[in-house]
């Protein structure tokens, strides 16, 4: 799929390339302090005032700064779960890079549209060894490489044209006009929840943030090679993916139930069940990246690497 | 005397355990039991001071003054309190220039120029000796030859010609008996 | 090195030290006080020749802390003070006891309360130093009367408390504090040194609070492989804090019964001309002293006097004194207080003799005069 | 390093297992900074027959019991005063102190400076969760302003203590502070907090969850602890001699990493030094 063939589907809600009919799922993610829950406010607001259903669910129990965040909007004429499942994203808006990566199996395959600020934050813990297992590591995929495999994508600098305006924290409204190009609806609408939205002293440099996003937007679609800008290098080849080295071992009569190791996972695959002890929900997900075990107060989680014959002692 | 209380009375200073100490090592030498009392308050300048020893012959039950045999005054200051611990009797060695003042009683005085005689061998500080030397020259107390011994045993080397030459004096003076009154 | 003992002039203060080092404590933290000082500065000439540890520490707490600490350690340890810091070492005093680490704890005894008479005597803690800290606790309290006796005591309050595992005081009064007589000082090496009794066997299966016969349960150094804990919650035979009711009760049972059951090892006194004393006086430190003339004075009139003097303060000799007052009508308890032995005479006798008090507490030392007074008032010639 | 040693580190051969669960309330910050003091222990490769552990009274204090070393739970802002005769008597072993903010700073802050002073080789780990946790949250000598507590229940008034500055101003050889979500970080710090010879303070940032987070709504463990990172200045690592007192009395914005390490004489080697030069001269 081309990108003029989607610049020509723009038109209206509800026929956003690959939407159904009925919703409209735009899923927002970044690390805490960037604003993603403006953005995703915004979202819920402009589908108010367009008169939809409106859903919209966000974990940002992490802090001011630095965990991962993500919000899920949902509009339409009904929308009964406020919960995107995995693969039937119409949006992804990554205000990180790396966790626009890490959530790109959340959206549509073959339809959906991936919008990334291309600036790197890299969450607490670093996650060391996040690669090793997982589909996608950090730094791993250049722009090019992410707009290659989805159906349609924008990576920009959104830091770079907001701090330009003299606030780099308007990066995120900088990616609403970008996304306002992507969605349609009057540009004035945008305007009108943005303004509503953010604090009354920067309504100014936001509506001004909000116009260069849809200006690059724009100038995207005269030259969709533009919008690719940010390969800076060749495609890496993805290593293969090693065998399990280390498994997580979770002694459930110790844990409390204090909730850091699920909120601090950078994977997101462990969960509470109904007795409030920690589950590995989703095994798949796990680095063995130990975050969870050094952070266990309780001692209740031993991430045990089975090192290989030759390196044992 | 076999069994007696003797006390060195004066101010702060003027070397009354230093007296003490001697006198009772010598007793000891010789054979008694002696439990060593003083005052304790800070007075190593100035100030009621006092140092008692309570000697017998076999175990001392009550190591505290109670009635002193004798008492040896270096200044005014301890006379108040003291001259009321008197037996009758006792034998009182006061130093005629600081602690001429002492009252009439049934006591056994030797008023004598302790302090003037240290001055002269060039150090009032030996005026603690020369009593010493008082006690052996009147020959109640202690055994002469023993008290020598243990100054030569117990002053520091710098001072010992000093404190023999102060130590036969007060001998003089005690052999001599000085003015009883 | 002399092989023969070596008769000294000490202070009471300095023997008490020198007694420390004979019986071989090696760790001594203390905070200046008067009048107990000189055993602090004695001790720390003593501790380097002796190849241990003096240091003065920042505070009477932080003495007594450091003092279990390194007997925990496995040093043998002491720390002295007089009233006010008592007062503040009463806390440690407890962990001594309940986490039952040896240690010897000397207080010179001076005028209270609070600052008080800090150069005058006083007997004013005598039930201070058996109850002065919190809870039902087991202390053994040892009150010498003279020079040569501090020395010896202190010898055996160190023997005492490394065998039972308690904290021993050694009570005294200024005025024995700083008495100077002399005392004969057994040559190198011929003092035996009591030793706690140390962990053996198998790590895993250690209890280190166990019930053994004798109540006192062996000791594991750290390094040793035992790896314990020690807490002053109170605590199971493993160490380990309880709450369970008889368990409780039957570790505080077990701590309080050594003193029972060792009640001959820990006992002493001193009963002179008891057996046909129609008055016995009780008294300690000075005020024996004045008692033990008193009596002979009244013996040579004639009237039937005795002195009964606990060596062992707490726990008090009971059946010694018993015995030793079968034949008496009066007792007359002479201190430098208000009146606090008297009580536990009181108790003792049950009604059954009658009770003088003797209590002065104008910061002088009773007089043997105003005991002999005493006893010939009373005395049934008088 | 970290990940080698990460992966070697088994923390249940330092633990007394069948002491577990623990007793700390879910999300208490204290087992954080427990599991990185063991790790710093195993990283250092000390024979916990030989390791110490001392500590004081209320929820830090307890933690001591749960290490499988030789642990002593003594009084109230003492552990300090015991830690100083047990590493004076017993200079083969490796003493660690566990301490709180009340026990180190109010009733036991006389032995906080005094042992700074001294400088004798021992490690203080004193965890601040600004609050008395095990009584039922009373103020501590760092709560911070405005905060509320069962006896500051319109906010509190009093300025806060800087310990670290304080034991750096009290002489302290080391000193360093650390937030528990930096795991690693706070394991590198008492690794070489244990490794230097002389008095060793490190400050860990804890949080009391159920008592002092609830009472003044700073949300869950997750978020406090964030929060905590959030609001303190990593100073790089390894850098000493910074400022460390640039503002004092206040909770937050407050550096962390090693703030001070000189080498000043380690008084338990200058004590016995000193002995043996006593003992020569008295043979010669």
């Amino acid at each position: 799929m081309d990108m003029a063939q989607k610049v020509s589907a723009e038109t209206a809600p509800g026929t956003t390339p690959g939407a159904t009919p009925d919703t409209t799922n735009v899923l927002i993610v970044g690390v805490g302090g960037q604003g993603v829950i403006m953005v995703s406010r915004v979202m819920a607001r402009i589908g108010q005032l367009q008169g939809f259903d409106v859903k919209q669910s966000e974990v940002h129990g992490m802090a001011k700064r630095g965990g991962v965040v993500f919000s899920h909007v949902r509009f339409g004429p009904t929308v009964w779960s406020p919960t995107i499942p995995r693969g039937k994203a119409d949006i992804l808006l990554a205000l990180e890079w790396a966790e626009g990566l890490r959530w790109l199996n959340y959206l549509k395959k073959g339809s959906g549209t991936f919008i990334a600020d291309t600036r790197h934050i890299v969450p607490p813990f670093a996650c060391l060894d996040r690669t090793r297992g997982a589909k996608l590591g950090y730094l791993a995929e250049p722009p090019g490489v992410v707009l290659d495999q989805v159906a349609d994508g924008y990576a920009l600098d959104a830091t770079a044209l907001a701090s330009a305006l003299g606030n780099h924290r308007v990066s995120n409204t900088v990616l609403l006009g970008t996304l306002s190009v992507v969605i349609g609806f009057a540009p004035e609408i945008w305007q009108k929840a943005i303004a509503e939205m953010v604090p009354p002293r920067t309504v100014e440099v936001n509506l001004k943030a909000f116009e260069a996003g849809r200006r690059w937007a724009a100038a995207a679609r005269e030259n969709p090679e533009s919008a690719r800008e940010h390969t800076l290098r060749k495609p890496a080849v993805l290593p293969e993916l090693e065998a399990r080295d280390f498994e997580l071992r979770i002694t459930p009569e110790w844990c409390k139930g204090c909730d850091i190791c699920v909120k601090m996972c950078p994977e997101r695959c462990l969960s509470l069940n109904a007795l409030n002890i920690v589950e590995l929900t989703e095994p798949d997900r796990c680095t063995g990246c130990r975050i969870c075990e050094w952070l266990c107060p309780d001692f209740a989680i031993d991430v045990i690497k089975t090192l290989p014959e030759t390196a044992s002692r | 005397m076999e069994n007696f209380e003797i006390r060195f009375g004066g101010s702060g200073g003027q070397g009354l355990q230093l007296s003490a100490r001697l006198l009772a090592d010598a007793l000891i030498r010789e054979g008694r039991k002696v439990a060593r009392s003083q005052s304790y308050e800070p007075t190593s300048r100035g100030g009621l001071s006092r140092a008692d020893l309570v000697v017998a012959a076999k175990r001392i039950d009550y190591p505290l003054i109670t009635a002193l045999d004798v008492l040896v005054l270096l200044d005014q200051l301890p006379v108040a309190v003291s001259m009321p611990l008197l037996r009758p009797g006792a034998l009182v060695i006061a130093d005629a220039r600081r602690a001429g003042e002492i009252p009439e009683g049934d006591h056994d005085l030797h008023l004598l120029p302790l302090s003037e005689s240290a001055l002269a061998l060039g150090n009032e500080r030996a005026t603690n000796i020369v009593a010493l030397g008082v006690l052996a020259g009147l020959g109640e107390v202690c055994e002469h030859d023993t008290l020598e011994t243990v100054i030569r045993d117990g002053v520091p080397p710098r001072f010992l010609d000093l404190n023999l030459r102060a130590f036969a004096k007060g001998v003089e003076l005690g052999e001599a008996g000085g003015p009883g009154r | 090195m002399p092989s023969q003992s070596t008769a000294r002039d000490l202070q009471g203060n300095q023997a008490c030290a020198l007694g420390a080092v004979a019986a071989g404590c090696r760790f001594y933290a203390g905070y200046p006080i008067t009048p107990s000082s000189e055993i602090a500065e004695t001790m720390s000439v003593e501790m380097p020749r002796a190849g241990g540890v003096f240091v003065q520490m920042e505070d009477e707490i932080a003495s007594l802390g450091a003092v279990l600490g390194a007997s925990m350690g496995g040093a043998k340890a002491m720390t002295a003070t007089s009233g006010p810091g008592f007062s503040l070492k009463q806390e440690h005093i407890g962990y001594g006891a309940g986490a039952e680490i040896p240690c010897v704890i000397v207080n010179v005894m001076r005028g209270g309360p609070s600052t008080g008479l800090p150069t005058r005597p006083s007997q004013g803690d005598i039930m201070q130093s058996r109850w002065g800290t919190h809870g039902d606790h087991s202390v053994i309290v040892l009150a010498p009367a003279s020079v040569p006796e501090i020395f010896s005591e202190t010898i055996r309050a160190f023997a005492l408390s490394e065998r039972l595992r308690l904290p021993v005081i050694v009570l005294y009064d200024e005025v024995i504090g700083h008495l100077v007589e002399t005392v004969e000082i057994p040559a190198p090496g011929t003092v035996e040194v009591a030793d706690r009794k140390w962990a053996t066997g198998a790590a895993e299966s250690f209890q280190p609070y166990a019930v053994t016969d004798d109540l006192v349960p062996p000791m594991a150094r750290p390094g040793d492989g035992y790896r314990t804990h020690t807490t002053g919650l109170t605590h199971l035979e493993s160490g380990f804090p309880t709450q369970e009711p008889e368990c409780v009760e039957r570790i505080t049972r077990r701590i309080s019964g050594k003193l029972v059951h060792h009640r001959e090892l820990i006992e002493s006194y001193e009963a002179a001309g008891c057996e046909d004393a129609e008055i016995v006086v009780c008294a300690i430190g000075i005020s024996a002293r004045a008692a033990r003339r008193a009596v002979n004075a009244a013996r040579a009139q004639g009237i039937k006097a005795g002195l009964f003097r606990p060596i062992t303060l707490w726990p008090f000799p009971e059946s010694a004194f018993k015995s030793a007052t079968a034949s008496a009508r009066t007792i007359i308890v002479a201190e430098l207080n208000a009146g606090q032995l008297v009580l536990e005479i009181e108790r003792l006798c049950g009604g059954a003799r009658q009770v003088e008090s003797i209590a002065r507490v104008d910061g002088e030392p009773i007089e043997p005069a105003e005991i002999e007074a005493k006893i010939r008032e009373l005395s049934s010639h008088g | 390093m970290d990940e080698i040693s990460a992966d070697s580190f088994n923390i249940r051969d330092y633990l007394r297992l069948e002491l577990f669960p623990h007793f700390l309330c879910p999300g208490c910050g204290h087992g954080i900074a427990l599991r990185a003091l063991l790790w710093a222990i195993h990283e250092l490769g000390i024979d916990k027959n030989d390791l110490a552990i001392v500590s004081g009274i209320g929820c830090s204090g307890r933690t001591g019991a749960y290490i499988d070393a030789n642990t002593f739970h003594v009084t109230h802002g003492r552990p300090l005063a015991f830690a100083t005769g047990l590493a004076l008597a017993r200079p083969d072993l490796e003493v660690v102190v566990i301490t709180g903010d009340g026990d180190c700073l109010a009733i036991g802050g006389n032995h906080l400076i005094h042992a700074c002073r001294r400088n004798l080789n021992l490690t203080c780990m004193m965890l601040n969760n600004e609050v008395y946790g095990m009584t039922g949250g009373q103020a501590s000598p760092t709560t911070s302003a405005t905060r509320y507590t069962t006896t500051t229940q319109s906010g509190s008034i009093e300025p806060v203590f800087d310990a670290c500055a304080l034991a750096a101003a009290a002489g302290a050889g080391f000193v360093g502070r650390e937030v528990t979500i930096q795991t690693p970080a706070l394991k590198n710090l008492l690794r070489d907090a244990i490794a230097h010879k002389g008095f060793s303070f490190v400050e860990v940032l804890s949080d009391c969850t159920e008592i002092f987070g609830r009472k003044n709504d700073l949300g869950e463990s997750p978020e406090m602890i964030m929060t905590q990172k959030s609001t303190m200045r990593p100073a790089s690592y390894g850098v000493v001699g910074g400022n460390i007192v640039d503002e004092p009395f206040r909770a937050t914005n407050l550096k962390t990493g090693i703030l001070t390490r000189t080498d000043r004489p380690e008084y338990g080697a200058a004590y016995r030094a000193h002995a043996a030069g006593i003992r020569a001269a008295r043979k010669s």
